[in-house]
């Protein structure tokens, strides 16, 4: 795929026992939005993370416009212009919103001008129709989406190349979630390449070019968002679709079909714990319980 | 996984021994490590010494060992009970010299039986532990300050109190000088200790790994149970038999790892034990779960300055004396220490009541090797600054290595 | 000095004592209200202000400068570090105010006038009536030497007296240790480690002073090892009691009232615009020097004991001295 | 409103110079789902944190049950039957998952039964189609949708008389949130009373009984779900339908049609930044914008 | 509120003087107190020590006061920032004097230049800071067992420098220590100095108003801000004046508030400082913001300890003598104590520069104002606890409420 702003291949990452991602390719073009969904614990967070420099990954390449990079740690990201966004916001609770919108990129000199940044905070802000009440409070008194807020108008700071947003629009209100996917629009507009996780299939289909569905760590498809279904996505990431990734056996025994189909066999599930959460599963190291081992 | 945990086949039991090394393997590969790293710290420490002086790992320099670490163990077991909540005491010496002193005073100069003046010097402790709790929930001043205040005004109590003495001898013929300095176990009893430990051990985890195959859950193996058992009773048996060549466990010793015991039982088999780790992990969730977080505060302070003052008074015994300095000097810093290095973490909600234990075992190999080496105090200090750092920074490797696997 | 009002020359004046620890109980104990007592004598209008550093010689300096503001008429200081102790000189100097350097000197300055006896005699004392005990008991083996802190000026002066005494004696030093803060849990910790080091070879332990002393004592009970002589120093009521019992050699009885009734006789004569007389001369300083007495179980009912001696037999003979007492012949 | 198992009166709650809620006013009747909704920073963690207790209101009243209540703590709330899943979930990140779940509910007894606790816990787990790969992982190493899923598990597991959900979807895949959805239902059939904050319309339309509206820290309308049209519940939370509120002048100057219609004007915005935020409101104690006091 | 910020109307400037007051008097209700607290508790210790002692608030006693502070100021303005940023250094007191130590060698028994001399010092300061950096950021050891072993080891090399001499004098007509001992201020050049920081306050606060006006953002009024400098001109003028009347003041301390005011300004105005308060809050959100976590920290041990090496010369030059003893005693307890009373939190992320100068205050004031009283040090440590407790009490119980009006 050339032209790609970014290229993965072949990432894993393992946790302890858990395999949180197991050979992962995913391509990103300039100017395109790439969704990337999938279940709970799927990995999304954990392949953002990997982008961002926050894990190293433990197997696989990233090629990152014309070259293979090396992303040793989140300076790494910034210089090469990966702009993130963290599900879990990674802001200094202590720090005012105007310090974490700018740290680590403060205008240089001896002096911070506190002026001129607190000017553009109010202006970032203004452009996700946030709704801060100041400026100058830490972001420990701000509500969950105010938080959320400052996080993405972080990310718009610098210059970036490559926008990952991890669940950016969770804790949004209507009127931010619609502002924020309008400057996702933007920013593909203005030939960024952007990844977005996301649980909701409607901003999705809004935004998306394409989608890239993650299971149990591995690659579930990718589809083309003007081509494919809601239902076709949904039964990807549940599994109900494990045919559509090739090289994978159908290992799910479950039914698939969201939402009240699962229910039942949730609850029957109730009746007999799981041995080991990964014994149906032949294809990829096994995500083993661990043993029940008392703390 | 849903369609996993839906299948309703139960779990094969893991295939004894290989699968249980094969756990435990993966634990290793996936950083967690336990005691280890601590343990290896200490292997690092006993060559070193082993190789400067012969007589360091002699049957006599070992018992030495483990009745000089009683004390201060006992201290910091208490500290690790702050710890854990987030919290520090500065004032353990502070508390274990004045319940030392009050011992003292009760014990000789008023003449009262032991069974008096022991329990009223570890009632005061407690009482303190009491009002520091209630200034620190009422008040919310800091700890750090609240212990520190503590630290110097306690001092003046204590000098206060042995006032014109200066300092009290406890006789040598007493109970409790007998207790501390010449109580063992008698080698029968110690062997069988250590059998009734083993076997508990087995028999405690066996009734756990049945509970969990009853309820379908994987367990360990019974072989596997066994082996540890065995590797247990092994490794307790050779050390209870070494140091049996010369006066044996003494009991002040088997007091420090009942105490032990006791705390890991508490902090890690009830709902207190369990509201502690939670309140030192995150107060606020802790108090939104409805667990009473100032009880929990003040608890931890009463168990930190009650086992402080019975560190004291073993310190005290083993002395057989009591003076100004009693409770001064590095005891503080010992027993804080002590709690750190064995892995408790400053920060609250982490650490177990095994790190008292490890941690004063390194301080206390430090301090007797160097006893052993005719060196100039400077180079005493050198030495033990560098010899901390080399066991601790055993561990940390380790750790980071856990870390950067993704368990913090 | 102009004469006072009502009280005679000097009356209400402050005089600054200043001691450096409470490491030895003896500045609380003797020093300070022996010194109060005699100067209300003298003086019965003057105030005594006095002030323990605590080992910092930092702090004493505040003390020092605090007393100074304070506007008292005389300092006897006790210097925590003699070194140190120069800039409190100097500065009572320039407001013109006596100092008198008490129990240790201060080589580095003149001071007005010098009380004491003297750390290093006392080092060569203990050590030297230890080394007697063991050449007349026909020991054999070598000596333990227990020091005071390494951080403490005075014990310094202790050990080198100490090493006079010990080193031309033949007998061997088996290993020396500086005891981290005078505590006697160290000196216990560390004697352990020797007995197990040295079995059977430890002929005497000579520590520099009574809690590093008891210390030593414990180490060797505590191993089931016979104790051999181990030697002190201040004579507090808990060594003397050791003594009594015979698990401790010796210490030293410093006439602590006479040097601090001398001392206050001193400052009193300052205060009333007098040069008191000097006994003898030490660093370029008049002084008045006393020489401390070796206690053993021979001498202590008489030293220590008898009718206005600092303890009452009464004190020592508890119930479980009792029958070494009565063995003594002290009631 | 008789027959409400939950009555709140006037509650209004100060942060130092903010007014986060203002005489808010809000009933639950038994088997009754009312979702709250309102803007970012409208007050909605704020009402939920005052029922739990985390808060104590400035004024205001409470009636539970039959009678008038003051919750001065968590557990006061506990004791009445309020369980609360928080948005910031309030977990304990070193405590195992089962750890948590119990954590202040852990069965009386001199020992902890491990083994009964990890059975209920998978139940619990199951029957929320959660996807945790061992419940002896400490929380810290698990994926958001993971720990909101425990959060979630943990409010079940008393035998509550009212639920409160804040934003209980947010972090869940497809297939959770149809559960969670489900479990509203269910625990609605049981005659609870649960409160669920949203900011997902979709999620508020398919289980809510009724709609009440916060903006800018006051009530804004209460609406029955049934008769009402997403587009009116958006214009009450975005203030363009603030004459449906009685008592309240049409402050709001911007246009409010979502999502596209602000964002003109949330850019106009940009080129100057706000004086005081409050100072074009005067129908409510003026949220100031702080002095542009430096750190 | 979105259609608020849209109004293109330009911010109202506040009216003048009831403006500022009033948004003060909100401030307050919100509990925003600054280090009004701590000024209270400091007031109330003034108060009782003053009425047990006239001469507590004499002019002679407060510039012994601020002389006394200056050292441990000094070491307690280092432990601020490495409590910043969530770590501690138990070593300053050891470093200290380890410094004073080379400092007097070099500059007493070598000869060499006090020039030299003191840089030395003060660079094998800088140097321990950035190998406790080093083994912090490689080896992932605890600072606290780190700065342990730093505290003996440390204390072991002041020794063996010092050797068998014990100590050394420093000459009393060297420019060390007249400076430390009898440099003051002449009195036209200390009013002249309190009028140009009265003088800078209102300028850097008008230019900084100025600008926010020309930003359209709110900001104070020049009336409030006159205010502001002409009560700063008032108080620091009267303080002046009354130290005046006898020596003066100090270079020793102008020196410590020199450093107080270059450290609050690279605190809170320069990118470093917001770096240093981000790590302390949240480490990883730091590195994941592209910050150089490593180098912080790295930065801030070598502050802690290059700071304590200047407070030690410091020290040793108001001595005019270096000893074993330098640095040890409460140096490393009151140091640490200072920058936590003054409200610097253990966390790490909280406090500022102030901290060191009002906590060092608190502490030197008990104890000079305990030296004024003639007890006993039984009761002398008593009362040092107590006034503590109560000082920090008054601070606390206000931030407290702080605390419940949501801005912990
Ligand atoms: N502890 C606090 N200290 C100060 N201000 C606070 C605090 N908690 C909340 N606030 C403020 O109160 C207002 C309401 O906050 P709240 O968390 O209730 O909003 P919310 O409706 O839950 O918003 P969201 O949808 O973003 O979660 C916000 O402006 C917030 O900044
Ligand atoms: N630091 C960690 N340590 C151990 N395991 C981890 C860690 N981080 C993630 N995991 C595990 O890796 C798996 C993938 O996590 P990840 O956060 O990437 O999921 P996700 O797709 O983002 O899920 P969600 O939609 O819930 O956010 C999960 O099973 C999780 O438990
Ligand atoms: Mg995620
Ligand atoms: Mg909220």
């Amino acid at each position: 795929m050339d032209g790609d702003v970014l290229a993965l291949r072949g990432i894993s990452k393992t946790f302890g026992a858990v395999a949180a991602l197991t050979d992962v390719d995913l391509d990103v073009a300039p100017g395109e939005v790439v969704a990337v969904v999938g279940d709970n614990g799927a990995g999304k967070s954990t392949l953002v993370k990997i982008l961002a420099g926050v894990h190293p990954p433990d197997a696989g390449t990233i090629t990152f416009g014309s070259g293979r990079v090396v992303i040793s740690g989140p300076a790494d990201a910034h210089r090469l212009g990966i702009a993130t966004v963290f599900q879990d916001l990674a802001l200094c609770e202590n720090l005012d919103v105007v310090g974490n919108l700018f740290l680590g990129r403060e205008p240089r000199g001896l002096r911070l001008d506190e002026v001129a940044m607190e000017v553009r905070s109010w202006e970032l802000l203004g452009r996700l129709s946030a709704n801060i009440p100041s400026v100058r409070v830490p972001v420990a008194a701000l509500s969950g989406g105010q938080r959320q807020t400052v996080a993405i108008a972080r990310s718009l700071l610098a210059d970036p190349r490559v926008v990952l947003l991890d669940e950016p629009t969770a804790a949004l209100g209507v009127a931010q979630t619609a502002e924020v996917l309008n400057l996702i629009r933007r920013l593909r507009d203005r030939g960024l390449g952007v990844i977005m996780v996301s649980h909701n299939m409607a901003d999705v289909k809004a935004v998306a070019d394409r989608v890239a569905v993650l299971r149990l760590g591995r690659n579930n498809g990718v589809f083309a968002a003007g081509e494919v279904t809601q239902e076709d996505i949904i039964a990807a990431i549940t599994g109900a679709a494990d045919n559509a990734a090739p090289g994978r056996t159908a290992s799910a025994s479950g039914p698939a079909e969201p939402p009240s189909g699962r229910t039942a066999s949730a609850r029957a599930g109730t009746e007999s714990p799981p041995g080991r959460t990964a014994s149906a599963r032949d294809d990829r190291e096994p995500r083993r319980a661990e043993e029940g081992s008392r703390p | 996984m849903t369609e996993l945990r839906t299948r309703p086949a139960p779990a094969p039991p893991p295939g004894g021994l290989r699968a249980a090394a094969r756990t435990t393997l993966d634990r290793v590969r996936g950083g967690d490590l336990g005691v280890l790293p601590v343990v290896a710290g200490l292997a690092v420490i006993w060559t070193v010494f082993q190789s400067l002086n012969p007589i360091f790992l002699s049957s006599t320099n070992l018992v030495n060992l483990t009745l000089e670490s009683a004390s201060v163990g006992v201290i910091s077991l208490g500290v690790v009970c702050v710890l854990l909540v987030g919290q520090i005491d500065l004032s353990v010496g502070s508390i274990s010299g004045l319940s030392a002193a009050v011992m003292a005073v009760l014990y000789v100069d008023r003449g009262l039986p032991a069974v008096v003046a022991v329990p009223a010097a570890v009632l005061l402790g407690c009482v303190i532990g009491w009002v520091y709790g209630q200034i620190f929930n009422r008040f919310g001043v800091p700890s750090f300050v609240i212990t520190l205040a503590g630290l110097l005004g306690l001092l003046g109590v204590h000098l206060w109190l042995l006032g014109p003495k200066g300092a009290v001898n406890l006789p040598f013929d007493s109970g409790l000088v007998r207790f501390a300095q010449l109580a063992f176990v008698p080698p029968w009893l110690s062997y069988t200790l250590v059998v009734v430990a083993a076997a508990g051990l087995f028999a405690s985890g066996h009734a756990h790994a049945r509970a969990r195959r009853a309820a379908s859950l994987p367990a360990v193996s019974t072989r596997w149970l066994l082996a540890r058992s065995v590797l247990l009773l092994a490794g307790l048996g050779a050390a209870v038999h070494y140091l049996n060549r010369t006066r044996g466990v003494g009991w002040m010793f088997v007091l420090f790892l009942a105490l032990v015991l006791a705390l890991h039982y508490v902090l890690s088999r009830t709902r207190y034990g369990r509201a502690v780790y939670a309140v030192g992990g995150n107060a606020e969730a802790a108090r939104r779960a409805g667990i009473d977080v100032r009880r929990v505060y003040t608890s931890a302070f009463v168990l930190g300055t009650t086992l402080a003052a019975v560190g004291g008074v073993l310190a005290a015994a083993r002395l057989a004396a009591v003076n100004q300095s009693s409770g001064g000097g590095d005891v503080n810093l010992n027993a804080i220490a002590a709690a750190v290095i064995g892995g408790t973490s400053l920060f609250g909600g982490r650490g177990t009541a095994f790190a008292a234990l490890l941690g004063v075992l390194v301080i206390q190999s430090i301090s007797s090797g160097l006893t052993l080496l005719n060196l100039d105090s400077s180079f005493r200090f050198m030495v033990t600054g560098a010899v901390l750092l080399l066991a601790v920074g055993v561990d940390s490797v380790a750790r980071r290595s856990r870390a950067s696997h993704g368990r913090a | 000095e102009p004469p006072g009002g009502g009280g005679g020359p000097g009356a209400g004046a402050k005089v600054a004592f200043l001691m450096p620890d409470i490491a030895s109980t003896r500045y609380e104990l003797y020093d300070a209200p022996l010194f109060k007592a005699r100067m209300k004598r003298l003086c019965p209008s003057c105030e005594v202000l006095y002030q323990n550093a605590d080992a910092d010689a930092a702090k004493q300096q505040q003390q020092a400068d605090s007393m100074i503001a304070q506007g008292v008429k005389v300092i006897v200081i006790d210097p925590v570090d003699s070194a140190a102790a120069a800039t409190i000189v100097r500065a009572a100097r320039a407001q013109n105010i006596p100092i008198i350097a008490y129990d240790r000197p201060i080589p580095a300055v003149r001071a007005d006038y010098y009380v004491s006896f003297d750390n290093e005699r006392i080092g060569a004392l203990i050590a030297g009536s230890l080394v007697d005990r063991l050449r007349e008991t026909k020991a054999e083996g070598g000596v333990l030497i227990v020091n005071g802190s390494p951080t403490d000026a005075a014990a310094g002066l202790i050990k080198k007296g100490v090493h006079s005494a010990v080193d031309p004696s033949g007998f061997e030093v088996l290993a020396e240790y500086d005891t981290p803060g005078w505590q006697p849990s160290k000196a216990q910790e560390w004697v352990s480690g020797q007995i197990a080091k040295f079995p059977g070879r430890i002929a005497g332990v000579v520590a520099a002073n009574d809690g590093t002393g008891g210390g030593a004592i414990a180490a060797f009970k505590a191993a089931n090892v016979k104790v051999p002589p181990v030697s002190g120093n201040d004579a507090e009521l808990a060594a003397v009691q050791r003594i009594v019992a015979g698990d401790q050699y010796n210490t030293i009885s410093k006439p602590i009232r006479i040097v601090a009734e001398a001392a206050a006789d001193v400052a009193h004569g300052f205060l009333r615009g007098e040069r008191p007389p000097a006994r003898a001369t030490l660093f370029d300083t008049p002084s008045q020097l006393f020489t401390p007495t070796v206690v053993t179980r021979e001498n202590v009912a008489k030293e220590l004991l008898g009718p206005g001696g600092p303890l009452k037999a009464g004190q020592v003979c508890t119930a479980p001295y009792k029958a070494a007492c009565d063995a003594l012949g002290i009631r």
